[in-house]
Order: structure tokens, then C-alpha cells, then sequence
């Protein structure tokens, strides 16, 4: 298929993992279109710059640590690109080292360009 | 009173809301779930947190700040570390108020 | 133009379902192609087939099934479903159970997606 | 101490139901007595019968039912649940079904009232 | 029974109506509360204030306008005080002659104090 | 784009979030369900969407606006009120994202 061909959809993550199901339902999601061959990207901004932070721990919780999917949704699940937002990074304290996996940092007025390029954006 | 905050503060009014109800007192705040987010250092509550650990005990519950990533050493300063055992002696001390 | 609907929250709980089904009605009174409702997260829960409102509420599980009468595909999420408890014996209409590459399906057949 | 427990959030959507789990354990373990826990708003679901969540994950029924053996009394609201489908045929058992006078019960013979 | 042997709880209202179903399924609960005669009260605070707004219509909507059990609250379902958070009205650009019911008007400080009373306080 | 904004901006940060989004161009602005508080006259946000309609078209919902019993002369300056077509016609126009 032609790049032209594919469908540019992205996912706009904007909430904190645990709290609710949604960042965890959003990963299932990512995994299964990433089967279908077409142009998937995952942006994080607000809250959802949470979900990347490394050493998530759940034994305590009893719940599934999730943020292990997202590492290898790169190379194994045809994600096409992974964005976290620059100015909700710094907002929460954090920096790209605080992250538990490559991924492109970019900033407000970028990821708003990108954004107006998808035919769908799917907020989680 | 025992204030239980469980919501992300960036995302959600609990937080500021619980504030106006901390008296002087004996009132205690407890952040469990993505309430913790407000105690991470170098964080935009990060401040808030201060001036109400100078008044009230702040504490935030070891199981939802492990989850997330968050080290003992990431919090802000003088936030208090308890685990469920310590949760219930909270409530045993104090009458509990829910912000979501 | 055909029209995508995504939907996230439950019925009664959240205003989601409300604000979909007037936007669909609408959209279909002007002539546009619906191509689908995708139930994702708590969204399954609106095809819970044991819904029993009050009488004088709104009955959205009958909502969804006039929908579903002109001709509107109803998908609920295999995945969220089972999670949650509805499966073959709960949901309205075992047909309408699919997986999450419907939704992808939705993105790519629709003009515009919507989510609630 | 006698604690009273409220749960007004749905399964896996929320943590809620998870934090409550935890507080019951802990404090059953330091002794404490928990006068029942009342599900309202989405939290009947929590006691939805056909909830089938994925192999590695925690089954929220299965430690519901766990506490409910170790005595601990489960309560879902009858309206609540109706409104949502959580009914005769579709909750774990049909004993826990009550009315909201069960709600303020627990106000009045609990020390406390915590809500998840 | 004397009134120091009933039980003093307070539903503390927060959420806005027709977003969501709490403040309907507070309304449920304080009706059948109001029927055991014990000490019931119910404060709003935050965007719980909206849900006394007068002139609600929801013929559009399509869902029932429960806002129309407020007034009788008092009367016939034996809740003993309604209590409206001055600060929260203010921030929200409405007073007094924008609600639908009499309901005492309290600032925060007051209402912290009738907090401290309760036995049980529930959130909606 | 059109940027739908689903929750009440007392309690969430979802109209917040979705300025930051808005850009100068061809971006409007639909206020529905809980959403729609923020376009009441006198209140906190005012200012806000104030700004916003300077370059931008904002709508709030018919429906949503009756069912919480604020009247369209109890909105801020600006704000143009339409119904379920209208929310329809101005998905057929613009893109959308939803913030809740």
C-alpha cells in the first residue's frame, strides 16, 4: 500500500495510567491497529505524559503494569511515531530522561501541525 | 477531618477544591490514586504542597506513587509516605471526606 | 458525508450516549451516512441487554435498538466488553460484538469520526 | 472500629473498587470490622456476575467474593443497579440486592464512612 | 427518638447535573434518607451549585429534568438543611435570585463547621 | 479543527487543555454538555472565552445550555448558540477532537 493510500490516524493520550482504564484500553487499541498497515500515531500530552514515566511499579496496587507495551509498540506494532509534549513535561516536573522509552519530544505548536494533518484523532 | 484526594490535580479541581476545606487544625490530606501527582517534586503543585505542609499533615499512599513511577526521593518535601495499614489508622483517627 | 461515531462512557453515568444519539439523529435528518457506533471502554455498557430505566426516563438500550433499525451498525468492543461483564449473555445482539479493527475500519471508510 | 465502606465507581474504568480492596484488607488485618460495603452509581457493576477479565489480570469479582466469604457484607443498590442492568439474572447473588435505607444503615451502626 | 441519638449526615453535592448521574442519584438517596428520620443535610459546593439553578429544560436533552425535586426536599422529604456555598455561586457568576429553592446561603468557613459536626460525610 | 469541550471548566482541565490547542486559522470552538458553563456571563471564565472569540468562533449547544437553565442573554458576549444540525454541520467543516 502507498503511503499515500494509508489512513493517518492518531491517538491523543491525556490521562494519567491507574487511575482509570482508559491509558490501558488506549494500548490495546494502539497494538491491534498497528496490525493493519496503515499510518498510527500516539501523541501524550497533559496527564498522559504520565503513562511514559519510567519505573512503574503495580505489585503493590495489584494491578497490571501496562506501560511495558509501550517500548516495544515502535518496532514490534508498526506505530509510525511516538510524541510526547514538551510543555506538559515541564509542567509536571519532568525531562526525556524521566521517560521509559525513546520518543519525540516536541513541542505545543509542532504536535498541532501534526494534528491538523490526520484524517482521525482518537482521544483516550 | 481525614481529606482523601483522588484525582490528578493538572486534570481535576479536587485538590484546590479540598484546599478551601483544610482548616488549621487537626485536618489531615491523604492523595491516594492520581492524587499522588500533586506531591512530585518540581511539579506545578509542588508549591501548594509546601504551604499546606507547614499548617496540616500531608500524606501520600507507597502503592499508588510505586505505580506511577515515583520515587520516595521524587516527592516534595515533607509529604509523608503510609501504606493501607497506615490509610485505615488515618481514618481510624480522623472522619474522612472524599474529593474526586 | 459519512460520519464515524466513537463512544466512551456508559449509559445514565455519563451524558456521552445523549449527546450522540441527538448528534446522529441530526446528522442522519440532514442526510448524512452514518457508518458505524463503535462502543469502546465503559461505552459497551450501553448495549447491556438488562437495562430497566425508570418508566419515566429515557430507555437508551431502545434508543440504540431504533438506530440500529434504520439501518445504524452497532459495534461493541470484544475486548472492554468482556472486561466488563457484557458478553454473549448481557449485550443486546451478539452480532454486534466485534474486535478493535472495526474501529480502525470506522477510520478509515469514515469522512469525519466523532467521539463521545 | 467499625468501618463503612461506599463505592460509587465501576470495575477496571476506575481504581476505586481497587483502593477499597486494599483498605478492607488492611483493615481486617488490624482488626477493624467492616460494617459492609454499599455499591452505588457506576459501582454496581463491580458486582456484575459475567465479568470475564483477561487471564493476567486481577479478577474484581473473584476478591469481592473473597471478602464476602470472610464475612463481609456486599450491598447493591437495587435502583442504581436496575438503571444499568445490574439485576436478578445479571448480579453475583441476588441476596445483595437492596434499597438505599441500607446506605444510611451503614451511616448510622458504622464509626466511619469512607467513599471510594 | 431525641435528637441526640440521631445521626448527623451530610451529602456534599460537587458535581453538575445532565454531565453526569451523581447529583440525579444524590437526589434519589436524599429522598429515601429524608423517610428515616434521622439528622440529613445536603451542602453544595463547587459546580454542585449549578444543580439549584432555576429554569432548567430539558425537553431538548431529552432526560428528565430531576431539578424539580429540590423545592420539596425540605418539606416533604424531612432534609433538614439545604446549604449553598456563597464562595462557589460567586465564582460562577450567580446569587441568591438564580436559584430555584430558599436554601441557606453559608460561606466556607461556616460551612467547614457544620462539616465537623457530621458523623458520615457523602460525596456526589 | 473543532474542538469539542465536554467538560465543565470548574472541575477540569479539559477547556484548559484544549486552548492550548486552538490555533490562530480556521479552529472553532463547540461548548456541549457540562462544557457549556463556561460560556455563562459573569463567571470565572468569561474572560477566557472572551479572548477566544477574538479569533476564533466559539458555539455552545441549544440543548445543553436550556437543560441547565442558562438563558442565551446569560451568555458571554459572542458565544453563538446552536442545535444538534448545526453541531453536525460544523463537524462536516472542521475535524474533530474531543476533550473530556
Amino acid at each position: 500500500m502507498s503511503e499515500q493510500e494509508k489512513t493517518k490516524v492518531m491517538f491523543v493520550c491525556r490521562t494519567a495510567p491507574y487511575g482509570t482504564v482508559y491509558e490501558q484500553e488506549a494500548i490495546e487499541a494502539m497494538v491491534m491497529f498497528g496490525a493493519y498497515e496503515q499510518d498510527i500515531s500516539v501523541s501524550f500530552v497533559g496527564d498522559g505524559v504520565f503513562s511514559l514515566k519510567k519505573g512503574q511499579d503495580t505489585a503493590l496496587l495489584g494491578k497490571k503494569n501496562f506501560s511495558m507495551a509501550y517500548p516495544i509498540l515502535i518496532d514490534d506494532f508498526e506505530i509510525s511515531h511516538i510524541y510526547v509534549e514538551k510543555e506538559s513535561l515541564e509542567e509536571r516536573g519532568l525531562s526525556g530522561d524521566d521517560l521509559m522509552t525513546e520518543v519525540e519530544i516536541v513541542d505545543r505548536n509542532s504536535l498541532k501541525q501534526k494534528m491538523n494533518e490526520m484524517k482521525a484523532l482518537l482521544p483516550f | 477531618m481525614l481529606h482523601i484526594i483522588k484525582k490528578s490535580p493538572y486534570e481535576s479541581s479536587a485538590l484546590n477544591d479540598a484546599v478551601n476545606y483544610i482548616g488549621q487544625n487537626d485536618d489531615v490530606v491523604l492523595l491516594v490514586e492520581d492524587g499522588v501527582y500533586a506531591a512530585k517534586k518540581g511539579g506545578k503543585f509542588e508549591a501548594l504542597l509546601r504551604n499546606l505542609t507547614q499548617k496540616n499533615s500531608v500524606y501520600c499512599l507507597l502503592a499508588d506513587i510505586k505505580a506511577r513511577g515515583i520515587q520516595e526521593n521524587e516527592l516534595a518535601e515533607n509529604i509523608k509516605v503510609i501504606d493501607y495499614k497506615g490509610f485505615v489508622e488515618k481514618v481510624v483517627e480522623h472522619n474522612p471526606m472524599t474529593w474526586s | 458525508m459519512k460520519l464515524g461515531v466513537l463512544v466512551k462512557e456508559g449509559p445514565y453515568m455519563h451524558q456521552a450516549i445523549d449527546t450522540a444519539y441527538n448528534f446522529i439523529v441530526a446528522a442522519m435528518e440532514s442526510g448524512h451516512e452514518i457508518t458505524g457506533i463503535f462502543f469502546y471502554n465503559d461505552g459497551v455498557y450501553n448495549r447491556c441487554s438488562t437495562l430497566e430505566p425508570p418508566r419515566d426516563e429515557r430507555n437508551i438500550m431502545k434508543l440504540l435498538s431504533d438506530l440500529e433499525l434504520k439501518g445504524v451498525r452497532l459495534i461493541v468492543c470484544v475486548a472492554a466488553g468482556k472486561r466488563r461483564g457484557i458478553v454473549n449473555q448481557t449485550v443486546c445482539k451478539v452480532e454486534e460484538i466485534s474486535g478493535l479493527g472495526q474501529l480502525l475500519e470506522l477510520c478509515i471508510t469514515s469522512d469525519r469520526m466523532v467521539t463521545f
